[in-house]
């Protein structure tokens, strides 16, 4: 199944604590991931599953991860180079892109994650 | 041998935590002391890149090369670019932004930071209506209502509250936190949230309008004010306005759930407003959490340099700043980028695909002390001392407090300083050839 | 280095110089008696020549200077210049960037520049730029009125305690000398509230402005600072505070100096010496001001002078911007600074047909023109709050020539007629009455004209030769002329070295900073630390340890000594 | 008379500033006077001729100047900037910044324009046959005023921001317009045929009349209906924070 759901980006403090050392497994840990109330989340899968995103802007594979302060319709991947695979690029007449409120689709998948290396050999 | 540094600055996040004990043992830092998960992560350092890399192909291996022949290089692509962008500066210091923007002007080149993906738009509500603000201090001593708005301390500013906004006890405020109202407004149940009085959820991209209905019943246009604005029920907006109109000290600290949603700018523009109208009522202020421990100081030389805080484009020689334009992010996403020096700050990791897709495309230099997704991208990278562990100088917390880093180690690679005068005196040469 | 400067129509009023040819000999940036016969010769040919301009109330650098610039792009893309070989890019009009703040002050002959306010906790700041301000020599007032280590200290009566304070407060901001702003009402307007006069009690604090003003003079005599007290009177910005600064002045009379000088210095007297009760009876009251300045021998001023157009105001004063802002419906910047005080940004823009705007106009011209003795009263314009500094060359053309006045006059708002004395005033103020205004007074009343705002022997070669003939010029008809060669010093020669020539930059040495090092006996100092100690474990959000300005910000001290001598008290 | 006709010669990849090109700055000079006008491209300066195929007949005043433009100008900034008389026709797409700060003349464009078109304009008329970017009509950074006069129409769409600041002029936009469109209206009148979210917050004076909001602000009174040319409307005043006296059409 499909899930429709506005995708919110944005910090965590793992994602801070690995921030200076993204070839690490635990940056990919912390940030390689999508968060949603486990409602939404058990229609996908289980925990720990993965998950692809898909904006009009890209698509990603992540791991699946509940969190209950998410209201339905709300997802949430921290920031870095999974969650930018797939945010809003519009800078908006004002230098920001859209890393927050973008309408997404989640499915579950069986594709693996991408590590940061291989993600970013996408864009060359 | 060993060596205690006391009252040492933590060079992560716009807190600057003064307090920290460094243990030293041969050059190694081997405890941190008061200092967060994310602040002892930084000091206590791991990986580095060793040396200088180059390569052509950007789908090839990087090649170690001597520090002259990476500055060479990196000097080559940036002279010969039409529009270079010199991107970064956030976890650099304030001597070394001075050095960043003399080269920008020797290169006609547009110089933007960090903030661009973070609190660049508070600086484009700054325009618009001002901020009113205070030090932290002021918050510690005085605060009785504090708001934290599309922010979340727990995750991002770990010590925050406990010095400054939550549980700090101060003169006016000898309770601490049983003497303070705590309210958060947020799209998602945060773990701030969680240790709020009171919590607001707010549907995504909808803070605008609620800050303007709270505006308007404080205004006492209540009637207008239709039943649920933006998810929340008038009677918790109208119930939020008594609090905050009853606060002898209210603060308002807004993170990146404002500034990269929907009306972007706006949401600060209008918050902004709604702090400045209810000081009418009692004392009011308003402070962006900003992330990176510099970002602030980046803003404040850019601005007594320039004029402009950031995004700064020198292409004719005087500064012309237009965020929307000038940005980092507009200048990728419209493919006009010609060369890149990303500095002190991962595009790679931090700019939608969009841009790094162009980055990919375009010689980039890399000045940095880790390997990140940049790197992925770059031709030439230079692996440079950590400023605020291994380089002592100037940076400016979140308030605008500036403060002085210690150096806590002997750097095991030359400073970012040392590499952009190297990099300008060279670009000075190849462009009077 | 050796330069001889011939044939100058030289103004050096300190030295008794009103406009006679005489050669000014210069050798390793000093003024000196003679120089050899290789020195380069620069020939005035009978053009004005006077010591370089100094400037003792400016807001050049700091914290609020940087949040006008960032709230003010606007103004920033108003004064733009390219970089050149020689000089970085000029931005800015009410808020310059530093290098504009450095070369347009130099163009005007100008060497010397105080700012006039800064928090010792963002002092760092101020600092910072003022190492980037190219050629002119700087300092930095530190604020004292509003400090809780003040104010404890003016409760428990402890002038040792508070002299300790003050002389380790100016070595932690690298200050100049006490500046007090709105005493006591930048504590109050951390809650949003402000003191109404100078009996008002600060709350908790147990202190009246009076106690506030009063005590810090008695410290600053018993220091022995260059400069006085230099204060930003409370009630400013509200109709009657004349009221409030001619009170303020009389306190004066309880302090006697420890140097010549004056004990009280109260600024930019344009924005307090309003009359009437409201916006609608507001008059000016600027004669008021200049009968009791006439009348004593301790207060100096300067004049704030309005200049119609934008301007930025900037004060530590809180409580004013704030009202500015509501009455102005402007954007607007507070700045409040623990334990220490408060600020304020406010953008405005001064309209010839606004009634307020021209009486204010009128203000800082009938206090200069009133004032006999010009060494009471500074020209200033309290940059860029009645207006940017590069307009000094209008209120030098304005004070001396009656017949622009009027012609000005015509183009204002009826009530500079009604409510100022200003269209019947006909003194017209000669060169030596501006060189005192602009130079000898200014370094006079900062307690510098040993070294500053005279071309004597022992002086620093800090002069400006200006394109105008005073023997064959009448100031009062060609008043065209002289603005625009007071804009545009012909050469401006600071430490010696030209660094402009027909008003085009040629050199960008960097100058000085100046911080006054107060000494207090130890143990008085430490017995005030104590306090210190207490007041950082409990209250700043800071660690002492990272407080104070280190020698890094400070690449070229000149520091000034001073310290505790006895001092009387009436 | 006077007619200055203008071609891009390459493929622009890197923005060019021609503020330069405008009857302004062509008035009474010849093809090669025109062609040796300063232009930039990045951090190099250049001239006109250099990036475009000019071709220039007769001579003329200011306002009998008119220039023809065709081809691909969407890398090309300030067209016509601060002109205060002429024509200006363009064929094709251009940049931003087309028109900023004009007081008189006419520029019609058969294409898109990107943001900032109009800035601060003070008079005279922008006619876009296709799409508006960003900040059409708008202001610069920190400005109080936009647009303070002259008339700016869409045939197509814009996006956000539209009309910022406005303190003058009238906009018309027969498509939709983005977010927060008359944001700090100060007097001016917007048209917005299509649909629009946000609309005139902030207002203080100013008219803004919309086909459908998508988002109303809560910030407005409604005071019934009223027909304007006909058309039956949902009249509102606001912005109330402000004490706004803006008036807010809404199509029934």
């Amino acid at each position: 199944m499909t899930l429709k759901v506005t995708l919110i980006t944005g910090r965590t403090i793992n994602q801070g604590a690995t921030i200076e050392n993204k070839t690490s497994s635990d940056y990919q840990e912390a940030t390689a991931y999508c968060e949603l109330n486990s409602k939404e989340a058990g229609s996908l899968g289980k925990p720990g599953s993965h998950v692809r995103v898909k904006t009009p802007h890209g698509d990603v594979v992540v791991k699946l991860k509940e969190n209950n302060g998410n209201p339905d319709g709300i997802a949430f991947i921290p920031m870095g180079p999974w969650a930018n695979a797939v945010v809003d690029p519009d800078t908006k007449g004002c230098g920001m892109p859209g890393f927050k409120g973008i309408p997404a689709e989640i499915e579950a998948t069986g594709d693996r994650i991408l590590l940061m290396k291989e993600l970013i050999a996408r864009y060359k | 041998m060993s060596n205690v540094i006391t009252d040492a600055l933590c060079p992560f996040c716009g807190c600057m935590c003064d307090d920290i004990t460094v243990v030293v043992e041969n050059n190694k830092i081997i405890e941190a002391k008061h200092a967060c998960k994310i602040g002892a992560a930084k000091i206590m350092g791991h990986h580095r890149i060793k040396a200088p890399m180059m390569r052509k192909d950007k789908n090839a291996d990087f090649k170690e090369v001597s520090y002259d022949e990476a500055i060479n290089e990196a000097a080559r692509m940036l002279a010969n670019s039409k529009r270079p962008l010199m991107y970064g500066w956030a976890s650099v210091l304030c001597e070394v932004h001075k050095k960043g923007i003399l080269l920008a002007e020797e290169l006609g080149a547009i110089i933007d930071n960090t903030a661009t993906v973070c609190h660049g738009p508070s600086t484009l509500a700054v325009h618009e209506k001002g901020l009113p603000t205070s030090t932290l201090g002021q918050i510690k001593n005085r605060a009785d209502v504090v708001v934290f708005w599309g922010s979340n301390p727990v995750h991002a500013h770990p010590r925050h509250m406990g010095r400054y906004s939550v549980f700090a006890k101060g003169f006016f405020s000898e309770k601490g936190r049983r003497g303070r109202k705590i309210i958060v407004v947020d799209v998602r149940k945060t773990e701030t949230a969680g240790m709020a009085d009171e919590y607001i959820q707010v549907q995504q991209g909808s803070d605008y309008l609620v800050i303007s209905a709270l505006r308007a019943i404080l205004a006492g246009q209540a009637a207008v004010v239709p039943d649920t604005v933006g998810g929340v029920p008038k009677e918790q907006l109208v119930k939020l306005v008594d609090t905050l109109k009853a606060a002898r000290f209210g603060a308002i600290f807004f993170g990146m759930g404002l500034t990269q949603s929907m009306s972007r700018y706006k949401n600060i523009d209008n918050a902004i407003s709604l702090t400045t109208e209810l000081n009418s009522f009692g004392k009011h202020v308003i402070m962006p959490m900003r992330g990176h421990y510099n970002v602030t100081g980046f803003g404040q030389v850019c601005a007594w340099e320039t004029g402009y805080a950031t995004a700064v484009d020198f292409a004719r020689g005087a500064p012309y700043y237009n965020p929307g334009e000038t940005a980092a992010n507009d200048v990728l996403t419209r493919k006009e980028t010609d060369a890149a020096m990303i500095i002190a700050g991962d595009a790679g990791a931090h700019f939608p695909a969009n841009s790094v897709r162009h980055l990919a495309k375009i010689p980039v230099v890399q000045i940095d002390p880790y390997w990140n997704p940049t790197t992925e991208v770059a031709n030439v990278v230079i692996p440079v001392a950590i400023c605020g562990v291994e380089v002592e100088g100037t940076a400016y917390r979140m308030d605008g407090v500036s403060l002085r880093y210690r150096k806590m180690i002997e750097p095991t690679h030359p400073t970012d300083l040392e590499i952009l005068e190297k990099i300008t005196k060279r670009v000075i040469e190849i462009r009077g050839e | 280095m050796e330069l001889l400067i011939k044939n100058g129509a030289v103004f050096d009023p300190a030295n008794g110089i009103a406009g006679d040819k005489t050669d000014i000999s210069i050798k390793d940036g000093k003024i000196v008696d003679k120089v050899s016969s290789g020195a380069i010769v620069i020939d005035a040919g009978g053009r004005l020549v006077m010591p370089g301009g100094v400037d003792a109330h400016s807001h050049i650098a700091g914290a609020k200077v940087n949040v006008g610039r960032i709230m003010r792009p606007e103004d920033t893309r108003a004064g733009i210049k390219p970089r050149t070989k020689i000089t970085r890019p000029y931005t800015g009009y009410t808020v310059p960037n530093v290098y504009a703040m450095g070369y347009r002050y130099a163009q005007m002959g100008y060497t010397t520049v105080f700012e006039a306010a800064q928090a010792i906790m963002k002092a760092r700041h101020t600092h910072e730029e003022l190492e980037e301000i190219p050629i002119i020599d700087k300092g930095a007032l530190t604020l004292f009125g509003s400090n809780w280590p003040t104010m404890d200290y003016v409760r428990e009566k402890n002038m040792d305690k508070l002299a300790a304070y003050v002389a380790w407060g100016l070595l932690a901001s690298r200050g100049f000398g006490i500046k007090v702003v709105n005493p006591g009402g930048g504590e109050m307007w951390g809650f949003g509230k402000n003191v109404t006069g100078l009996d008002d009690v600060v709350p908790n604090f147990e202190v009246t402005p009076r106690d506030i003003i009063v005590s810090l003079m008695k410290v600053n005599e018993m220091l022995g600072l260059p400069h006085s007290v230099h204060l930003h009177c409370n009630n400013l910005g509200k109709p009657g505070n004349y009221k409030t600064t001619l009170a303020s002045m009389e306190l004066a009379k309880q302090v006697k100096p420890s140097k010549d000088r004056q004990v009280l210095h109260v600024t930019h007297v344009t924005f307090n010496c309003w009359g009437g009760t409201n916006w609608g009876d507001f008059e000016s009251k600027a004669d008021e001001i200049a009968n009791y300045l006439n009348n004593s021998e301790n207060v100096t001023t300067d004049m704030g002078q309005l200049i119609f157009g934008s301007a930025t105001t900037m004060t530590a004063d809180g409580p004013v911007q704030y009202a500015n802002a509501k009455l102005l419906h402007a954007k607007w910047a507070n700045g409040d600074v623990e334990l220490e005080d408060a600020s304020g940004v406010v953008p405005i823009f001064y309209v010839k047909q606004v009634s307020i705007h021209a009486i204010m106009w009128a203000m800082g011209l009938e206090l200069a023109l009133l004032t006999k003795d010009p060494y009471k009263v500074l020209l200033t314009t309290d940059h860029p709050n009645g207006g940017p500094f590069v307009n000094y060359p209008e209120v030098i053309a304005l004070l001396m020539s009656n017949k622009k006045r009027q012609e000005e006059i015509k183009t204002l708002h009826e009530a500079v007629h009604k409510r100022t004395k200003i269209p019947g005033i006909e003194r017209e103020l000669g060169f030596n009455d501006i060189a005192i205004m602009t130079r000898a007074g200014s370094a006079k009343v900062l307690g510098l004209l040993d070294t500053k705002g005279h071309l004597g022997v022992g002086a620093d070669a800090d002069v400006s030769i200006y394109d105008i003939k005073p023997d064959q010029t009448d100031p009062s008809a060609e008043h065209a002329k002289i603005k625009s060669a007071f804009q545009s010093a012909a050469y401006t020669i600071k430490g010696g070295n030209v660094v402009v020539k027909d008003g085009q930059i040629t050199a960008t040495p960097m100058g000085r900073t100046f911080w006054v090092d107060a000494s207090v006996p130890d143990e008085q100092k430490e017995i005030m630390m104590k306090d210190i100690r207490m007041k950082f474990k409990n209250y700043y959000s800071i660690n002492l340890a990272n407080y104070m300005v280190q020698d890094a910000y400070l690449t070229h001290p000149y520091v000034v000594r001073a310290g505790v001598i006895p001092v009387e008290v009436s | 008379m006077q007619t200055v006709a203008i071609k891009p010669k390459n493929g622009i990849k890197i923005s060019a500033e021609a503020e330069n090109i405008s009857p302004d700055k062509f008035a009474g000079k010849s093809e090669k006077d025109i062609q040796s006008l300063e232009a930039w491209m990045g951090n190099q300066k250049t001239t006109l001729g250099e990036l475009f195929t000019i071709k220039a007949e007769g001579t003329g005043a200011v306002a009998d100047v008119k220039v023809v433009m065709e081809g691909d100008f969407s890398r090309v900034k300030r067209i016509g900037e601060g002109m205060t008389a002429g024509l200006v026709m363009i064929k094709g797409n251009v940049d931003m910044h087309l028109g900023a700060k004009m007081s008189g003349g006419k520029i019609s464009v058969s294409g898109n324009v990107d943001s900032w078109a109009g800035r601060e304009m003070k008079g005279g008329e922008l006619i876009i046959e296709g799409n508006a970017g960003y900040y059409l009509g708008a202001g610069y950074r920190g400005e109080t005023c936009g647009m303070r006069g002259g008339k700016i129409t869409v045939l197509g769409s814009a996006l956000d921001f539209l009309g910022e600041h406005m303190c003058g002029g009238e906009i018309i936009v027969k498509g939709n317009a983005g977010i927060l469109a008359g944001l700090s209206n100060n007097g001016g009148k917007i048209v917005i045929e299509g649909s629009t979210s946000r609309p005139g917050s902030e207002m203080a004076k100013g008219t803004i009349i919309v086909g459908k909001v998508d988002e109303m602000m809560p910030v407005f009174k409604l005071e019934g209906t009223e027909a304007v040319d006909g058309v039956s409307y949902r009249k509102y005043t606001g912005d109330v924070i402000v004490n706004g006296k803006g008036v807010l059409y809404v199509k029934e």
